[in-house]
């Protein structure tokens, strides 16, 4: 995780994408689970997605499509059944170490408080002890959580605990950044103020961010590319909407944009009909 | 000079009568006037502590002549250098209630028998009384009750019709009123009419090569033991009783003094072998026992009264 | 990673080999003049494997295994039984627990050889007394384990089956019960073994027949390769009801999730 | 819970509120954590909140203001600090057995496959095992889960397994339903979904409903008031919006509304400047 | 809801009298002729207390006591430690465990009886063949729960740590062991007991010194008041030791939430 490189003032316009190398290469990837006494279960068709280097995509795509685990394909925790993963032109085997990843369950250690749940990751690198503490620290406070370092995580909030894994994940400030709907917990403005966050350390050392949310207008804001999924099993990526909506951006402002409208508009057309494929067969009565 | 002034010497029950002359000679002292330093290590049966013997754990055991006749066998050289029991001690009783039924060793044909443990000597002088009444070792049944409470209670609950045991066990039955005794191998009277003669018990041995190495050392406890049994000879039961630790009395001085009585002529008066108690011993084994082939025996190994004879000297 | 069964066996088949190769190397090649396991103590792996061969070739066997696997299966049957409804009952009454507590590990500390007597006293010279003994072994093992298990249950889980009107019994079945069960059979595991020491301990105290009566008979008279032969036919016994104890388990735990990203 | 009385059809418009009896009084309530080594947490400032029965109220605030801490208390599993908690005008002590509680966490039994855990809420209450299974298989497919019910839980996706959890307490009817981030990880045409599913069934039976939300267009959407907490520690009620839009809704409809628009403005205003304070101290740099 | 330390412990002082005068009234009060618990078997707790205090007071029991304490607490730690070493080795190892899977559980059956000459042939009579006797059996206990325990880690708790970039190592410490350690403590509650048991049966089987031996001398002459007084010392400094346990148990598990919802 080679935080010294590249690091840039927050305000300086995004890295131009095009000419980056790729970061993450997930080429005819699909993905199987295989349960006892049934047929094996197809929850991902042949799928290719490339994300650059310094590229934000977000992904959505009606539940139980096959977007976690997509995730965890790239993370290296799930061995797809077909084609490679390629992480910045190394074919995976094993964990994806220039990953962070950002699950959607929570993932805390129970028996660790806020604090050192942060500071760990850094103690991990070689990072030594009373450095990793001020860092997480300062991490903390970074998610509205300064006052909360001591806490064990069962004494937190949903919200709460899922902001302790954010900071968890962005204190080491991995190349690849996987984000399981890293929002869904917080409300509206927190979700805002973490979305301003996230943005800024993303331009600081082009990072590539792959980042599952069920907020369109979220993914809009916060995004270069918005991938749709089609509903499972044997879902596809079946729509790839490049944003082009100038950076930096303010969050809370760009969704005034007129362009922003068009953009959500276009989208949910097409995500609207996929949802509706989900319930072809479960429609509620 | 003595080799070895630290010995330490190993016992299947201390507090047994079998093994009282080891106490006696432990608390009269004779061990200290010896020259000893002597630190006793109890087991949990006469065949743990001839394993630790092997084993090399402990210097020398007082236990069972019968063992240096076995470890010949094992090719282990162990030898005794003084007799401590001429007699073995066993006892065999039948349960009051069974009295009338089973009078001799023959009638036993069917019983439940209980014995300390299987293959132990109470169980192997049942099997030779039963050879010589000319049965099968599988015409009773063997239960090994072991030593203590428990033999008391199979007794007692009248899961088993004989009893082949040793004191404390008998006395305590004989006391509660449990059982008649068929055979006494604590009397001279009852060993002439089982063996025809003495039949050695307990003895104290060592491995050979510990003979070898420390003969002085060997020659002190011969020394120390001679005196217990010349003391044991003309000792009061009282002054026995008064000699011995207070625990144990089995709860009580005079059952204590009941059963010493009892087991009185099994000590050994001079600490010899002869060599018609050796063939009985060994008679007893190969009888009871058809893997043990008695020509691969030499006899003469089993015993060193060289000891012996120097400490009767002194 | 799973291991091909085969290689698998091949393995054990190999440790087996080896092991058996160093107690004959031990117990016949001498090493500065003495022995590394002497033939006095260890006997020797070809006698004692022949001395197997003829247990069962001449049948003598067969009545000392069934008394021996009787009281092992009672045993462990009543003493796990024991285990989880005490174990259950102390994690549910934590007032009953917190008195009890304390004699709970008073007796757990008794030594069994000593309470062997009572027990005889009690039950006799059969196989109960022997069930009596593996019980005090395999009940505390188990009971410990299912009341660490019961507390162990994951609060919003408990929270959620409360709230959905659960009574204590229905909690018992479908809670408690289900996400103890890996701490069960975690003992279960080890209870297994105990459960035959047990029941040979007693028979080794007093008995007539079994496989601890046969190898205190050996004893007696210094028989090291019989003392073996029958720990062998021990030891291999406790496989086979562990056996068991796994297939039940697995059946019983199919819902639990393989562990992820273990896989590569 | 009488499922049996006062079955009305679905299109029926919302019951007279304001006569009916009050189902849930929160009187001076408050909350306080204990935690070793550390002053008493006061997260929750005495508070008061009455719910009608056949009412729907959405609770919006910041992240780790206390809902979930409400919605426990008013379950029984958390004893308040002070003031008192009435069911139906009884003093609830123990376990509220006239509540359904959808927890903010997975609560699913992990040793039940979906349609087990679905059925053991209804077995609980005597109904027979083969009823009971046919019950579940029929909410799963109102849920859009019908071909997941013999998954465990940890075959499913997150979302999924939400849902199988709103299954797992509408199934029983309960007279009050409490709903911690029901939707939460669901996309937004799901949420709709399963949102018109909940006033189908609320409307039903005059059911009293306390809900918490992120999404306050949904809290809007569906409810009667919306209540707004301020941020911890020492969170209260600090605003109590009634919702005057007409029933029977339709919650994809009812957004074009200029008066759901009126409302939402309102609303968000305060919420603001609400969370705004939450940041107070931590304020993210 | 918490019982009152205070009343506690007078439920507890009220069970061990009902103990006590169940005993005195089955060991004095004949029931149809038959004694409930005969005096020759089971002494009279009088009596027993009365010894108790005399080897206190005439300070005979503190050698005793002390080389008995040692021997258990030296086979407490090697055998919990060895447990937790070896378990956590099987654990991450899948192969190896598999490969010595049935090895280990044939030699937990392996009743320890019969092993204790072997001990003493390598150990010497000391302590140490005492302590080899306890950590066989508080090996077991810890290694089978240690192993489960591992395996019981959150798998995404385990995967977020792994991607966070730990190494073997670091999972260890800060994922298995932390996660690990309600299993551990659970056996180790159980093996305190067994350790302590362990080497009283050492000592019963061929020792000079220490609590079994003196069991063992007491058991020999009918000294049943002895043998009780033996075990209730033994009974109770297993309470000392496993004050301590539960002490480091508190402190390392500070952690844990207070079961929800078991307020009221
Ligand atoms: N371990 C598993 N075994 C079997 N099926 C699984 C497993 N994990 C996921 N699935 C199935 O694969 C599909 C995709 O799951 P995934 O968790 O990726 O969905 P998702 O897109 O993340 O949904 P959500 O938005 O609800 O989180 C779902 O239908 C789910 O049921
Ligand atoms: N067991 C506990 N011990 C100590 N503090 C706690 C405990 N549970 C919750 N808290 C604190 O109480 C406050 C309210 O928590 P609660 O879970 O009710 O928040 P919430 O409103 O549900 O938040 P979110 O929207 O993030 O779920 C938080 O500050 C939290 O840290
Ligand atoms: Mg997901
Ligand atoms: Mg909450």
């Amino acid at each position: 995780m080679d935080t010294a490189t590249a690091r840039k003032p927050a305000t300086e316009p995004p890295p131009s994408v095009a000419a980056a190398p790729v970061a993450v290469a997930l080429d005819d990837v699909s993905i199987s689970f295989a349960m006892k006494g049934q047929p094996l279960f197809k929850a991902v068709a042949p799928t290719s997605l490339h994300v650059r280097e310094g590229e934000f995509v977000a992904i959505v795509g009606p539940t139980g499509c096959g977007k976690s685990t997509l995730l965890n394909a790239t993370a290296g925790l799930l061995r797809p059944a077909g084609g490679t993963v390629a992480i910045f032109g190394e074919p995976l085997s094993g964990l994806n170490e220039k990953a962070g990843y950002l699950f959607q369950q929570d993932a805390l250690m129970p028996w660790k408080t806020a604090a050192d749940n942060v500071a760990i990751a850094l103690e991990i690198g070689g990072t030594r002890r009373a450095e990793a503490l001020a860092q997480a620290q300062d991490w903390l406070k970074k998610v509205g959580l300064g006052r909360f370092g001591d806490r064990y995580p069962h004494q937190l909030s949903g919200g709460q605990r899922k902001r302790v894994g954010l900071a968890q994940v962005l204190v080491r400030h991995p190349k690849i950044l996987l984000m399981d709907e890293p929002f869904g917990p917080l409300d509206a403005q927190t979700r805002q103020i973490m979305g301003t966050l996230l943005l800024r350390l993303w331009a600081q050392d082009r990072k590539a961010v792959m980042f599952v949310t069920h907020d369109l207008e979220e993914a809009i804001a916060l995004s270069d590319r918005v991938v749709i999924m089609s509903a499972g099993p044997e879902a596809r990526i079946i729509g790839d909407f490049p944003i082009d909506l100038e950076r930096p951006r303010d969050t809370a402002e760009i969704r005034l944009d007129p362009r922003f409208h068009t953009l959500h508009r276009q989208i949910w057309d097409q995500l609207k009909t996929e949802v509706a494929k989900t319930y072809g067969e479960d429609m509620p009565s | 000079e003595i080799e070895k002034p630290n010995v330490t010497l190993g016992v299947g029950g201390k507090p047994l009568l079998y093994y009282l002359p080891l106490t006696l000679a432990e608390r009269l002292g004779y061990f200290k006037d010896a020259g000893l330093n002597v630190e006793i290590n109890d087991f949990g049966g006469g065949s743990k502590s001839l394993q630790a013997l092997i084993g090399g754990s402990v210097d020398g055991v007082t236990g069972a002549y019968e063992h240096t006749i076995r470890m010949q066998q094992k090719k282990q050289d162990i030898r005794a250098v003084i007799d401590l029991g001429r007699y073995p001690g066993i006892v065999v009783g039948v349960r009051k209630a069974e009295a009338d039924k089973i009078k001799s060793v023959a009638d036993l044909k069917g019983a439940k028998i209980g014995v300390t443990a299987p293959g132990s000597s109470t169980y192997i002088l049942v099997q030779y009384l039963m050879r010589k009444a000319g049965m099968n070792p599988d015409d009773a049944s063997f239960i090994g009750v072991g030593g203590g409470a428990s033999a008391v209670a199979a007794m007692q609950n009248g899961e088993i019709d004989a009893i082949s045991h040793l004191d404390p066990v008998i006395s305590k039955l004989q006391d509660m009123g449990e059982i008649n005794i068929l055979v006494d191998t604590r009397t001279t009277e009852g060993t002439e009419q089982v063996f025809g003669g003495m039949n050695p018990a307990a003895v104290l041995y060592f491995k050979e090569s510990f003979i070898k190495d420390n003969p002085n050392t060997v020659q002190a406890l011969t020394n120390a033991f001679y005196r217990t049994l010349k003391w044991l000879e003309k000792a009061t039961p009282e002054e026995v009783a008064a000699t011995v630790p207070e625990e144990y009395w089995l709860g009580d001085k005079s059952l204590y003094i009941k059963a010493f009585n009892a087991s009185r002529q099994s000590y050994s008066t001079d600490g010899n072998i002869d060599e018609a108690s050796m063939k009985s011993a060994l008679n007893l084994i190969t009888t009871t026992d058809p893997s043990v082939d008695p020509k691969s025996i030499d006899l003469s190994k089993t015993f060193d009264g060289s000891f012996l004879a120097k400490a009767k000297g002194q | 990673m799973r291991i091909h069964p085969a290689k698998l066996f091949l393995l054990q088949i190999l440790v087996a080999v080896a092991v058996l190769a160093f107690w004959q190397v031990g117990a016949t090649v001498p090493i500065g003049g003495d022995y590394l396991l002497p033939e006095f103590f260890f006997s020797k792996p070809w006698d004692v494997i022949a001395r197997v061969y003829q247990l069962f070739a001449t049948g003598t066997i067969w009545k000392h295994l069934y008394i021996t696997l009787t009281e092992t299966v009672l045993a462990f049957v009543i003493g796990s039984a024991g285990g989880i409804v005490i174990g259950f009952w102390f994690a549910r009454k934590p007032t009953v627990a917190a008195v009890f507590d304390p004699y709970v590990k008073m007796v757990n500390a008794l030594p069994r050889v000593v309470l062997a007597p009572i027990f005889m006293l009690w039950l006799g010279l059969g196989i109960w007394s022997k069930v009596a003994l593996g019980v005090t072994l395999v009940f505390f093992i188990v009971f410990f384990n299912v009341y660490q298990g019961v507390k162990e249950v994951s609060p919003v889980v408990l929270a959620n089956a409360r709230m959905m009107g659960m009574s204590e019994r229905q909690l018992f079945r479908n809670v408690y019960w289900p996400s103890a069960l890996s701490w069960m059979f975690s003992s279960l595991h080890t209870s297994v073994g105990f459960a035959l020491v047990g029941a040979v301990v007693g028979e080794y105290l007093g008995s007539s027949a079994g496989l601890g009566y046969l190898i205190h008979q050996a004893e007696g008279v210094f028989d090291v390769t019989g003392v073996f032969a029958g720990m062998f036919i021990l030891a291999a016994f406790v496989l086979v009801i562990d056996f068991g104890v796994t297939r039940v388990e697995r059946r019983l735990l199919v819902w639990r999730p393989q562990p992820a990203g273990e896989q590569n």
